[in-house]
């Protein structure tokens, strides 16, 4: 189906370059934005693969949550209105050149081997089943997570919170 | 979606993938490498959702995806926190300056 | 042992070692305290009595040995068994038969006498009690040499003598000189000890070719045979055997090339000297060689090299006497030389005439030095015969018997040494003529220096010094009295061993009784070949060669027809040659002393540098390495991540290359592993 | 007397509780204490060279307990001949050790709890039977002797004790890995060494790397474990440190009884189970390096300055006859090995005694730092010349039984090898007698006109020792009769085995 | 068995105590003055979790405690989330013991004291909550969720003195470290996902078994996922964060992740590699499923994880330094029991994390009460400490060292002693010899230490190190064990033995 593939290209293109953004830009606010692209980008892909609530959960925690907390994180450790954020990077030729291998002996592998059952399932509702699995199968990961998100905001506001002293 | 198959999801996260190596590799600002751990963790989100899709069980997949998401924005936080942390104390965010342990 | 027959069991043998170690136990251990508290007097009268005791018993063994058969002259005491594991038996079991007998006698006898005599020559020396004691080890150590069953007992004598013959040289230790000389001794020894031993070891596995092996003598001798043929390192076992049990003798005896050691052990008192020196240690190699006769017979190279060794250091010591200014040196080259000739007597199969020597060799040898002792006694402790003379006013028992002795030793008739060594030079003749002809010089050389000695100590005027010339005196009774008794020996000792070729006394006599005595140990092994005017003629040319010797000793020493210094100017090549005692002292130390210096150094630097080195080194290149690897984390992948990069933004980098946030370089740990197994497996 | 062994190995161990709970200052006490549990194990070990059947090869007073049952690893305790020897001297040196401690002032518990903990450990291994529990033995030296030097020695202790310390523990690790090979070669998987030694067969010989079978591999693996405790060329180097900075009474435990191990741990173990890699090997790391090892100690001792370091040196010259008697295979040889081992641990005791004695007085050991020593302390000197000459083997005196019979029974096989190391009867003397020479005769040194003479405490320690080189000299079957019976099984094992192997004994 | 939510949590006491834990002390922190009795209260939790960890173990009607701790109720839980077996529970226990230490190591240090106290129980607690699942995940989800839950609570416990900038530090590099590792690991899971196409260890196994796969993706994912729990057990070349962060945490904490994420770590690892990725052929052996070599993989990574271990670590002077190159190489002796596809092996890995857990643990209490009393943690520091009031920690550490290099009679030998043994049945010589010469070159490093405290002299001026009974009960504790289990260490040899044994359904 051409429309598919019209479809995947632009936006696998979004996070492409959104991903290379982050990786090259110099400066970390820039970062941060190419990284909301890449997080649409990716966002859309899972649309396309129809993993709509995933892709929901995908903007609101990922896009409200960490990139938020990202620039959050820029603005309180520099000072505002400094308008280049240094975000060096060094040793950019063999860090390329490993990434670069990796990614190939990837590409290589993945094009080359054949997958468990590839093949396309109907497209389902996933919103239902997901929330239904959670309190079914995945009940322990999902009450640990609480857990999880309880211990580790309480010590994530003791290891930010100034001394008391 | 004929002639998109599955390996061209796992192109696309295989190169975020490499970019997020690539990015905490060569990033020197803290903040830096967590976004570069984003993308890796997104190649991964973007992995198993399309191994979900081209798979029996669906849900499997995408329940992985989601607990992902969720640790991803809990480690965000974390290292929020840790910056902030080494921010008030020391004033600097760069990886470069925070040397004091060495051999 | 079924092969005891003959053999008269007895248990009072193994009293005559072991009183006198007894002696030595007491005095060695309590010696100080019995000094202290009770006197000199009491330490002498254990160390003399102990060893006169001995005598006695020596003296019933030589009885209970007469009243037996001549082939059943044989007394055995087996006290315990010491070492039997696997056929090597060797036990504590003392053996007496003829040719021991006479060692005895000799041992115990003159070492009685010598005791008596170190009554008063010691008397001054407040380590009086030590002397005794070790002069009774000495004893104890010789008698068990002498009476030992089998070789390793003999071996335990043998070094014992040696340990004892240090302990003695170095006596007054405080002067570097005595104990270096002991040293010398003791080391030389050690030499020759390790050849003895090799000798043994040898002998011992070459007999257990299909049967058990054995150092029992009584044992060894019918197995004689059982040596012929095999060889090893293509040389005959029986002659290995002997030649290296004549390495231990010639260390003993201090023959060629091990006698060294000899005339620095005159750094000893003299009552040492006579009795270690003289008399009876050094004979033990002869002794040795008579003890295992039976083997020797059966090696014929081995006797020729005896013969020779002993020939050449009887002549070579001659020599060395002749030019030597010190009183008891000129004796130790002396004997030396008389050793040479028993060496001689042994390598031509003449074991008899040897071991007749070696007893007239102890009486007047043995009265010599005391004799040299007496006359240091009274000079206070001069030995340099240059600043003596005129003595025998002075000293008349000391000259009387000193001039007994050197008639002796120069083989004038009817003193003890022509007869015993007229026989030597007889066998000699007989078995090579070039050997009498080296012998007979020595001869002659013997009579020249001998009486050198003579006419320079007691003959002419008197160069001592004014000081000591007040202190001259005759030794007291007790130091006389041995030397005459001593004189007497070496003045009628010879006519136990008279050669039936001697008109009229010989055939009074009825031949050689010594000869007869020791037959049954020789018999078998000596050669008779009789030419009774041959051998006259010879006794009278060696008569006029010792003749000859004593008149050119005249002529240059108090005829003054010569003049030794012109002499010694116009020969001076050779005079400083001889002199220097053929350099032979100066050449062991450069190439043996030396070398095992040098030896120990390299080995010690081996140690400390090398091998530590190797040592350390591993460590510190495994510290090095550790750096590494703690700069793996920093240096190597920085420096692989940072190399590179830096290196395009120039020097500005070198700086930061210092100062990196590891972080990133930590990352390439896991990214650059994870890639290498991918691209390996991929590859 | 069931538990004999038992007794003797945990006295100490006890002892060494009782002094752990002692007060830190009572010190005297803690001496007496550590005295008191030095006793026993010697008095039982008399008891039991007394009770020891000499005319059978049958281990005696076995001790059977099994302890890790999962594994087969059992408490198999149990003596033969060598044990017995070997046993009694420790007994012997650890007690008389005691008293030659006593002038130690710094942490003295821990020295007697250390040393105590030593004097059990070294019992256990002579008397242990089972690999494993021989292996914990074994190491369980390694710390107190650890201590013992690092602390309470000389001023390069620590150099020396980790020196030590590394080399052992290079060598015993091999050691492990052997034993563990040993024991999963056998099925059942088994550490008992009559079980092991009785499978002998089975360890393969055929080459397998670099023209060696297992059964040598394995051998050269326990080898250097031991040749490390021996201390064989080139392993020795940790042996001049040690002895040099340890204590008086350390030296005498680690020359008279640790070297022993070494040799010890071959004839145990090595000869029975791998008869045939022995029987290979014998001439190269034994005789020959044996007689390297006579020679090459000899030549560094004789060029020492230090009293102590010579008498180190000449403990790796004596070791090596007992390699070489070892390797002969010959009645005479191997019991004068065993002999020798026995001998040279009463005789180097005495030296380093001795040594402790002298340097005790005038804080140094300098060979030409003394000088007529002889007319200053007399007593001290007539002990020490009978020590010297006991080491340079001269007859009377126990060494030359020892050496003689090694000699002898190594000519057999190797008489080249012989002549080499009898010549050292001659550098032996030489370096003895020139340091007799320098620090005993010769005038009285100024310096040293007031030193004490040697005190009765010393005494003590010295003399069963100067009685017992003695009296071996004079009756050496008070102790041969113990071994041969076990000797001659074990050269049994080794010549039959020889007879098998394609490289072995010509 | 395969149970369901409800039914499972009858089978889930030691976690449920624990997270009901977490909560009160959080809670309680809001409003309990003394905050110590926080420290108690956390202290008390681990214990009743253990007790019920024991319990969840003993059959009631058998009173011998070792016979009765084997193999009782084995069965999925959760959906098969989770799995209770022997394994499981053994390393419930050893890890419940090290939390259980380094609470009781926080009471008494003062570095500590300074803290807010109700926050660092609470999260250490749900740290050891998380270990208990990493032990027991038998999903991918699973271990993903526990491993992360393990190393989120860790970032934070080591960055936890916040003015230390050591601390923070540490807290960062290990929080980059391992969101780098993590998401590594998780590349490498949605691989395996999309090969086997579940995420249930059973069903990967199966469908691996089943080999319709392709070999080198495989290899892909099991590289990838290596990565992840190489970084948890610090494994070479994932090792390291292990130095800064050992050096920069609390002293309780890095010894309570030494130990305790350790062996979690081992946990996982274990087994995701034996009952995933292998099959058992034999009783006792194991063969890895077809084309993916990771035994040999693994033999490099063991081999270069001890000896740059050790040889790191001969040049230290930071004692918390020196003692994290240290754990290094433990982890890689602990992987020699891991390559040879033995049960005598995996049982001598359990073995060994238990000696490991006692030596280290100590080690590291020595550690803390040497900079209590003085603030100091490098190698001068413990000059002479034998000699100034400190013999006791002296020789308690000297044993604890000792044992570290693997010195009978102590337990750190009986623990190496059977990981060359499992070597070596499998006649892996080479493997055996690397591993001792490691161990010799340890003792370089260790006796180090040893020397500073006992043979070098005071210089004077150093202050007096004394240990108080809080400290010096634990150390007993620590100490008796260690020579113990040196000695007679068959017991607990059964024990590990008897827990090598995994629920496949």
């Amino acid at each position: 189906m051409q429309a598919g593939a019209l479809v995947f290209y632009p936006v696998a293109a979004l996070a492409i370059a959104g991903a290379a953004l982050v990786a090259l830009s110099t400066n970390i606010v820039h970062s941060a934005f190419a990284l909301l692209g890449m997080l649409v980008g990716v966002c859309g892909l899972y649309l396309l693969l129809g993993a709509d609530f995933v892709a929901a959960v995908q903007l609101l925690i990922y896009v409200g949550g960490v990139v938020v907390l990202a620039l959050f994180a820029v603005m309180l450790t520099h000072r505002v209105g400094d308008p280049v954020v240094s975000n060096r990077s060094v040793g950019r030729l063999p860090a390329l050149s490993i990434c670069g291998a990796g990614a190939a002996c990837c590409l290589v592998v993945f094009w080359r081997v054949g997958w468990q059952g590839e093949r396309l399932a109907e497209p389902v509702a996933t919103t239902a089943a997901i929330g239904d699995s959670f309190l079914k199968e995945y009940v322990l990961p999902f009450e640990l997570a609480s857990v999880v998100l309880l211990a580790v905001l309480v010590g994530a506001v003791v290891v930010s919170r100034k001394e008391l002293k | 979606m004929e002639g998109i198959g599955l390996n061209h999801f796992l192109s696309v996260s295989a190169i975020i993938f490499a970019l997020g190596w690539y990015c905490v590799l060569t990033r020197r600002n803290a903040i830096g490498i967590l976004l570069g751990i984003e993308l890796i963790l997104n190649a991964a989100n973007l992995n198993f959702v399309a191994f979900a899709r081209f798979s029996d069980r669906p849900i499997d997949g995408q329940i992985f995806t989601i607990f992902i998401i969720m640790l991803a924005a809990a480690e965000a936080a974390v290292g929020l926190a840790v910056i902030l942390g080494i921010y008030q104390n020391f004033g600097l965010t760069d990886v470069e300056q925070t040397e004091s342990l060495r051999l | 042992m079924g092969e005891e027959q003959g053999v008269g069991l007895v248990a009072y043998l193994r009293w005559i070692p072991l009183l006198p170690l007894v002696g030595a136990i007491v005095v060695g251990t309590a010696g100080a305290i019995i000094q202290k508290r009770f006197g000199k007097r009491a330490v002498h009268a254990i160390a003399c009595g102990l060893p006169v005791i001995s005598f006695l018993l020596a003296l019933r063994v030589f009885a209970a040995l007469l009243a037996r058969e001549p082939e059943q002259r044989v007394l055995l005491d087996r006290v315990f068994t010491w070492i039997s594991l696997d056929g090597l038996e060797a036990n504590i079991a003392f053996l007496a038969d003829p040719l021991a007998c006479v060692m005895i006698l000799v041992v115990s006898g003159v070492g009685s006498v010598i005791h008596f005599y170190s009554i008063a020559y010691m008397h001054e020396d407040d380590s009086y009690w030590r002397f005794f004691a070790f002069l009774n080890l000495f004893t104890f150590a010789m008698l068990t040499l002498v009476l030992a069953d089998n070789l390793l007992l003999m071996f335990v004598g043998w070094e014992g003598v040696g340990l004892c013959s240090y302990a003695l040289i170095g006596f007054w230790y405080k002067d570097h000189v005595n104990t270096s000389a002991g040293n010398k001794a003791f080391i030389v020894n050690r030499v020759g000890d390790f050849g003895f031993i090799l000798g043994v070891f040898l002998l011992f596995w070459s007999l257990s070719e299909g049967k058990q092996g054995t150092l029992v003598f009584r044992q060894i001798a019918p197995r004689v045979q059982e040596l012929a043929g095999q060889t090893l390192w293509g040389v005959p076992v029986a002659a290995l055997v002997g030649l290296l049990l004549f390495v231990g003798a010639t260390g003993k005896s201090a023959q060629i090339p091990l006698y060294v050691w000899l005339p620095d052990a005159m750094q000893g008192p003299t009552p040492v000297s006579a009795l270690i020196h003289a008399a009876t240690m050094v004979t033990a190699g002869v002794y040795m060689i008579g003890r295992m006769s039976f083997l020797y017979s059966a090696a014929p190279l081995a006797l020729e090299v005896v013969a020779w060794v002993g020939a050449l250091t009887a002549f070579a010591a001659a020599t060395i006497g002749v030019v030597q200014n010190d009183i008891k040196r000129v004796l130790a080259y002396s004997t030396i030389s008389q050793l040479g000739y028993m060496f001689l007597a042994m390598g031509v199969g003449a074991y008899a005439a040897g071991i007749f020597h070696l007893f007239t060799h102890a009486f007047f040898k043995a009265c010599l030095f005391l004799g040299a002792g007496s006359v240091i006694h009274a000079l206070g402790g001069e030995q340099d015969m240059q600043r003596m003379g005129g003595l025998r006013r002075h000293m008349p028992a000391t000259y009387a018997t000193f001039l007994v002795s050197t008639l002796a030793i120069a083989g004038i008739f009817p003193f003890s040494g022509f007869f015993s060594k007229d026989e030597i030079l007889w066998r000699a003749w007989q078995a090579n003529r070039w050997l009498w002809l080296i012998g007979i010089a020595g001869a002659g050389l013997t009579a020249f220096y001998m009486f050198r000695q003579v006419f320079l100590t007691f003959h002419g005027e008197s160069r001592v010094e004014e000081e000591r010339m007040h202190h001259v005196h005759e030794s007291p009774r007790i130091m006389t009295l041995p030397l005459w008794i001593l004189a007497a020996g070496a003045a009628v000792a010879g006519f136990v061993g008279v050669p039936a070729a001697v008109p009229g006394l010989g055939e009074w006599l009825g031949g050689s009784a010594f000869e007869r005595w020791l037959e049954p140990v020789f018999a078998g092994h000596e050669g008779h070949a009789a030419s009774v005017g041959t051998e006259r003629l010879l006794m009278v040319v060696s008569l006029l060669v010792a003749g000859a010797g004593i008149w050119l000793a005249w002529a240059f020493y108090l005829g003054a027809i010569f003049d030794p210094d012109a002499t010694a100017v116009r020969w001076r090549r050779a005079y400083r040659w001889v002199y220097h005692k053929y350099y032979v002292d100066e050449l062991y130390d450069a190439v043996f002393v030396r070398g095992a210096l040098l030896c120990a150094r390299l080995g010690a630097w081996l140690d400390l540098v090398v091998i530590d080195g190797i040592v350390n080194g591993s460590a510190y290149l495994t510290a090095l390495w550790s750096r590494f690897t703690g700069l793996f984390d920093l240096g190597v992948i920085d420096g692989m991540v940072n190399g590179v990069a830096d290196g395009t933004w120039g020097l500005g980098g070198r700086v930061r290359r210092l100062q990196t946030g590891r972080i990133n370089a930590y990352l390439y740990a896991i990214v650059g592993a994870v890639t290498l197994a991918l691209i390996v497996r991929v590859w | 007397m069931e538990h004999l062994l038992t007794y003797m190995t945990f006295i100490p161990f006890a002892g060494m509780a009782v002094i752990l709970c002692l007060p830190r200052r009572a010190t005297s006490l803690i001496k007496w204490t550590a005295m008191v549990a030095t006793t026993p194990p010697l008095l039982m070990a008399i008891w039991l060279y007394r009770n020891f059947d000499t005319t059978t090869v049958a281990l005696q007073f076995v001790e059977r307990v099994p302890w890790i049952r999962s594994y087969n690893i059992e408490y198999f305790m149990a003596v033969d001949g060598v044990s017995v020897s070997m046993v009694l001297l420790t007994a012997l040196l650890c007690f008389l050790c005691i008293p030659a401690s006593w002038g130690i002032d710094k942490g003295v518990k821990g020295y007697f709890a250390l040393f105590l903990l030593l004097d059990g450990a070294m019992m256990g291994v002579f008397c242990a039977l089972d690999f494993f529990l021989f292996y914990i033995f074994w190491e369980l030296m390694l710390l107190p002797m650890y201590f013992l030097i690092g602390i309470w020695g000389g001023p390069r202790r620590e150099y020396a004790a980790i020196k030590f310390f590394l080399y052992t523990l290079l060598g015993s690790v091999l050691m492990l890995i052997a034993m563990l090979a040993l024991y999963f070669h056998n099925d059942p998987h088994t550490f008992d060494m009559t079980k092991l030694a009785a499978l002998s067969e089975s360890y393969g010989t055929e080459p397998v790397f670099w023209g060696l079978g297992f059964q040598h591999l394995l051998w050269i693996a326990l080898f250097i474990g031991f040749a490390i405790k021996i201390p064989a060329f080139p392993f020795h180097t940790w042996l001049p440190d040690a002895h040099v900075e340890a204590p008086t009474a350390i030296s005498v435990i680690l020359a008279g009884v640790l070297l022993k191990m070494g040799t010890y741990g071959i004839l145990r173990i090595n000869y029975p189970i791998l008869p045939v890699a022995t029987a290979d090997m014998a001439f190269w790391c034994l005789a020959a390096l044996g007689t390297w090892n006579i020679i090459y100690g000899a030549l560094c001792a004789m060029a020492q300055s230090d009293l102590k370091k010579l008498v180190a040196y000449s403990s790796i010259s004596h070791m090596g006859y007992v390699m070489l008697g070892m390797a002969s295979f010959s009645p005479q040889g191997i019991n004068g090995a065993v002999l020798q081992m026995f001998n040279h641990g009463t005789v180097t005791a005495m030296l380093f005694l001795l040594v402790g004695v002298i340097y005790d007085r005038a804080h140094h050991r300098r060979i030409d730092g003394f000088g007529g020593l002889a007319s200053i302390m007399p007593v001290y000197t007539g002990v020490t010349a009978l020590a010297f000459f006991a080491a340079m083997g001269l007859p009377g005196l126990s060494s030359f039984i020892s050496e003689v019979l090694v000699l002898l029974g190594a000519w057999r096989r190797y008489p080249a090898l012989t002549i080499v190391g009898a010549s050292c009867v001659v550098l032996t003397a030489g370096y003895l007698l020139w340091t007799i020479q320098r620090m005993y005769l010769g005038k009285p040194n100024e310096q040293y006109l007031t030193l004490p003479e040697i005190n009765g405490r010393e005494l003590f320690s010295l003399a069963p020792l100067g009685v017992i080189v003695i009296v071996l000299g004079v009756y050496p079957h008070a102790v041969l009769d113990l071994l041969n019976a076990s000797l001659l099984e074990l050269n049994r094992i080794v010549t039959s085995a020889g007879q098998v192997s394609a490289l072995a004994l010509r | 068995m395969n149970l369901g939510s409800v039914a499972s949590l009858g089978y889930s006491g030691p976690e449920l105590v624990l997270a009901a834990g977490v909560l009160f002390i959080i809670g309680g922190g809001l409003l309990v003055e003394h905050k110590r009795r926080l420290g108690d209260l956390a202290l008390l939790v681990v214990a009743s979790s253990l007790v019920a960890a024991v319990g969840l173990r003993i059959p009631f009607s058998d009173l011998r405690i070792v016979d009765g701790l084997m193999g009782w109720g084995d069965g999925w839980l959760f959906s098969r989330m989770i799995v209770i077996d022997n394994f499981s529970l053994f390393f419930k226990i050893l890890l419940l013991l090290a939390a259980f230490a380094a609470i009781w190591m926080s009471l008494g240090s003062n570095e500590v004291a300074r803290t807010s106290q109700g926050e660092y129980y609470g999260v250490l607690v749900s740290s050891c909550l998380g270990m208990l699942y990493m032990a027991a995940a038998s999903n991918l989800l699973m271990a993903y969720l526990s491993l992360e839950f393990v190393s989120l609570t860790s970032y934070v416990l080591a960055g936890y003195l916040k003015r230390d900038r050591r601390s923070c530090e540490a807290a960062l590099k290990y929080l980059i470290y391992g969101g780098v590792a993590s998401g590594t690991m998780i590349y490498g899971m949605s691989l395996l996902y999309g090969l086997a196409g579940s995420l249930d260890y059973a069903e990967i196994h199966d469908a691996l078994a089943g080999g319709e796969y392709s070999p080198l993706a495989l290899f892909f994912a099991v590289v990838f996922v290596l990565a992840g729990m190489g970084y948890k057990i610090a494994a070479v070349p994932f090792h390291m964060w292990a130095p800064d962060v050992y050096e920069g945490a609390p002293i309780p904490i890095t010894a309570f992740l030494s130990v305790g994420s350790k062996a979690a770590g081992f946990a996982l690892l274990i087994r995701f590699f034996y009952p995933v990725l292998s099959e058992q052929v034999a009783e006792g052996s194991w063969r890895f499923l077809g084309g993916v070599d990771w035994p040999t993989l693994m033999l490099v990574v063991c081999m270069v994880t001890m000896t740059l271990g050790n040889l790191a670590a001969l040049g230290q002077s930071n004692l918390k330094r020196m003692l994290a190159y240290s754990s290094i190489a433990h982890a890689g002796y602990v992987l020699m029991g891991f390559v040879v596809l033995t049960d005598e092996g995996l049982s001598a890995m359990l073995f060994y994390l238990v000696a490991y857990y006692l030596m280290n643990l100590g080690a590291f209490l020595v550690v803390l009460v040497v900079a209590n009393c003085t603030g100091r943690e490098d190698l001068d520091g413990y000059r002479a400490l034998a000699w100034r009031g400190g013999a006791i920690p002296a020789v308690a550490m000297a044993i604890f060292l000792f044992s570290l290099t693997g010195i009978p009679p102590l337990v750190g030998f009986i623990g190496k002693f059977y990981l060359f043994a499992a070597v070596i049945a499998e006649h892996r010589y080479v493997l055996a010899l690397v591993g001792i010469l490691n161990s010799v070159i340890s003792l370089y490093y260790y006796a180090r230490v040893v020397k500073a405290m006992f043979l070098d002299e005071p210089e004077g001026g150093e202050e007096l190190v004394t240990v108080g009974v809080h400290h010096g009960v634990l150390l007993g504790l620590l100490v008796a064990p260690t020579i113990f289990l040196g000695i007679y260490w068959e017991p607990v040899m059964r024990l590990a033995a008897n827990s090598v044994r995994f629920f496949q359904g």
